[in-house]
């Protein structure tokens, strides 16, 4: 495995105008890795994302983003991503492009990226009115039934970013806990960095581990607390009182673009 | 104890719920229902949230649908993936749990946006789970605060479809699909009048013959309510 | 969890004419499982495996099978499955229908099947005969792209049949080491009967492990040993010795016929 | 030591395979082959076998696909819809390994049946994992022993159809493709005449220009391919 610190990697990997995905479930969301895309100023990213999260709420309301693909954008258990939607009603600090989808249709659109497919069929969308504004949604029948069914487009990111527990020196990488669909955009995408808690002789064997091969993976960066306010399993907890203490920080402007000067460069 | 009225919504979400079922939860108020179910008459009822957790049996409500406490407590831990495919949209689950900002006299629902969709007025989260719980899950349980806000004649967007039989619990009563697929009023909490619920609700609601008086909250049911949001907050 | 013995669980899960998948890819084979399905005398079986190996070359012997549905029938690393030679080249002990897939294509069903989908894409079976006589493999054209693709009949058997490490009290059931598509074909099949070596106290981490809640299963029983002469990793080694001692055996029908008599009844 | 032909043909077999490429292996002499080249040139090669187990490094040769050395060993365990979805459909694999029962002059393979499909004269044991190894892989190895049975002018039954480019490493010499897809001669085995080759082969078949001679087993190749090969007769 390379040496490589986290300003090389997200310089060597992200380029302005890239689809990026960062992901992770609530849980193990790349945070430092997000900030240090803010720090370097990369601009007109795709962001791709389930959950947008604080995590994009910070790389929206920096600037980074032209596009977003989603399917859940508040901040869990709290209320409105202020950010997110400053940027999606009145254009601040510009217009932002969006794709949306249901959570099992962004999954599925990572199983067929990291599958290799073009598609992937869902029981999804029907009798909504998603697929009028989503040009990625369409439907397809079933050969032998004859059943109509909902078909997404694929994803295949530029670069997948997501934070796990523990890599071995050879570079293979351990998650576990939630999960979520940390293999799939991993596979899914043409370059993928993983920053981690921990490098280890040995990975552990844990209850739902998922284990990516080296191979998988273009850089393994060491950075602890590396998914804080969100948590990494076995090693630290959800900072709750920061979710909470975002939504007066990310309401005004002028308050997060301090906050963003201070704790993040 | 004295109920507040999104306790006495919550108390009447959880008894929705029947023992032993599969119950697909949602973060915020459809999860206090399911823990509460499960802490109370419902003991063997399996909770499964998006994030992949199977079978979680937290002793104190996650403030997120991914916390720690969640995968610490489930049976399985499975990737997101195979919670949409091989457990809901496979049809194994009996009740999901869906909030909404708006919602129609079909139970159809919306949180995408109010007002235009290119130019909305409030941009909302949008659909997580919502759309294939709707279509998935054999049975739904909706909850929501009742106001012609939210009770809507026609809405902004329709982000999801429930596609089984449907209830609504509100904060001042119980509405049940018909067997068109219209919701009726069945029951209203106490101190609540029919002309309050028909008044706040944005379309002509029907109301049942035999509208009943929800029972109110039992000790036991608010007491454990507040203990399991009192672990929340101390989290 | 239910207190149930083997025979009773076969008894009450397994019908005459029933479909019927014991899976187990070389590894955790439910062979014991099998064996009472001889000894129980259950007929007109479609049997649904993706390699049949030795476990159905004894069920189609034995005159158990109406139905193959399977992607490789060898005896690995050995040669040829002689009971399912005899049936398909000789009608012996009567004809056998069979219905064949690639490894994708099956594995592929299983997923569909799990999912409730009807119907699974994969890029497979293009060019080769396998279409022209396998009614259960078509083709399906991408709603974005227009590329065309194979679409395989999902799978949902009547009955699933797997072998694993361990179950708690609660009929958790874990597997670990070679998982195959163990828990595809339980999620797939409407009935689901586990054997197990142990029963424990708390299901222990293994790497790459898969635990099946117990919601998904119907019937969990204790055979220690089930699945030899395959093996349970962490238990006992696969009795290669008895693989190939088996070409010898089953080559002769009246061999065979004596040697199910002796070791199943 | 004295190398015998499928000794020499497995050597062949093994020297195909570059460091640090991805190769997807079957059961029998592929495995042999690509254990070989691991413990040899190419230590760097990452071995999938379609059980699941991603970068196995066995120190005997596993009878079966799915033997237990090679969960031990691997770097990670997958499931089987996963090893052929994630892993091989996606592209990820550089080199596939097959063999079979019978080939054509474009490397096309029959695993299936010889003889009539519905009444077969042998039944052979199949697909298995190759029609998808064929069509995914970027590159194909084949290994088959030489002879009119199979190298034959049409197969009885297509089975896997290769899309990259293809070598076939017999007991008599080694076939490459050409721009059209055709397989030719382009090395003999010490001691093995160009006409043997062709009389060997069931079509008329082409020899390149320049025919080499395949370069005899080295010693070390030989011992280790055997001390291989003990390990798991030992088991």
């Amino acid at each position: 495995m390379r040496e490589i610190g986290l300003a090389e990697a997200v310089a060597e990997l992200v380029r302005d105008g890239d689809s990026v995905a960062l992901e992770g479930f609530t849980h193990l969301i790349p945070v430092a890795a997000a900030h240090e895309i803010v720090r370097q100023r990369k601009r007109e990213l795709t962001l791709i994302r389930m959950t947008p999260d604080l995590v994009y709420d910070q790389l929206i309301g920096a600037g980074c983003a032209r596009k977003l693909i989603f399917s859940w954008g508040g901040n869990p258990g709290v209320g409105s991503l202020h950010r997110f939607r400053d940027a999606i009603e009145n254009g601040y600090p510009h217009r932002l492009e969006i794709e949306e989808h249901s959570h099992a249709g962004m999954a599925n659109r990572y199983v067929a990226g990291a599958s290799g497919l073009p598609f992937a069929v869902l029981r999804g969308y029907i009798g909504t009115d998603l697929p009028a504004v989503t040009p990625t949604i369409k439907t397809v029948r079933c050969p032998f039934t004859g059943e109509e069914l909902a078909a997404v487009l694929a994803l295949n990111p530029d670069v997948a970013i997501v934070h796990a527990q523990q890599a071995d020196r050879r570079g293979n990488v351990a998650f576990w806990g939630i999960t979520g669909v940390q293999k799939e955009v991993v596979l899914a995408s043409k370059k993928a960095l993983v920053t981690v808690e921990e490098i280890v002789d040995e990975i552990e064997p844990h209850h739902g581990q998922v284990v990516l091969p080296a191979m998988a993976v273009d850089a393994v960066v060491k950075v602890e607390r590396g998914a804080h306010p969100s948590y990494a399993h076995g090693y630290y907890e959800r900072d709750n009182g920061f979710y909470r203490e975002w939504d007066a920080i990310s309401r005004d402007r002028d308050k997060f673009a301090a906050w963003m000067r201070e704790h993040v460069g | 104890m004295t109920a507040t009225t999104d306790e006495i919504m919550t108390v009447a979400a959880a008894r929705e719920l029947r023992d032993g079922v599969l119950c697909f939860v949602g973060i915020g108020l459809p999860s206090a229902a399911a823990n509460l179910a499960r802490a109370t008459h419902a003991p063997n009822c399996v909770l499964i949230y998006e994030s992949g957790t199977i079978g979680a049996k937290p002793t104190r409500l996650p403030l997120s649908i991914g916390d720690g406490e969640l995968a610490d407590t489930a049976d399985a831990l499975v990737s997101v993936p195979e919670i949409f495919n091989y457990w809901l949209q496979a049809g194994r689950v009996d009740v999901g749990f869906l909030g909404a900002a708006q919602i129609d006299k079909y139970g159809r629902l919306n949180t995408t946006v109010v007002g235009d969709y290119a130019e909305p007025r409030v941009r909302l989260p949008g659909a997580g789970g919502a759309p294939e719980i709707a279509a998935s899950a054999k049975e739904v349980i909706m909850v929501l605060r009742h106001n012609t806000r939210a009770f809507v004649e026609e809405l902004s967007f329709v982000t999801s479809v429930v596609k089984g039989p449907r209830v609504v619990l509100t904060d001042l009563g119980v509405l049940r699909s018909d067997d068109t697929g219209e919701l009726v009023l069945v029951a209203v909490h106490p101190n609540v009048t029919v002309q309050q619920v028909k008044a706040a609700t944005g379309w002509d609601l029907r109301v049942s013959d035999n509208v009943t008086v929800t029972e109110p909250p039992t000790e036991r049911e608010l007491a454990v309510l507040r203990a399991l949001h009192q672990g929340s907050v101390r989290a």
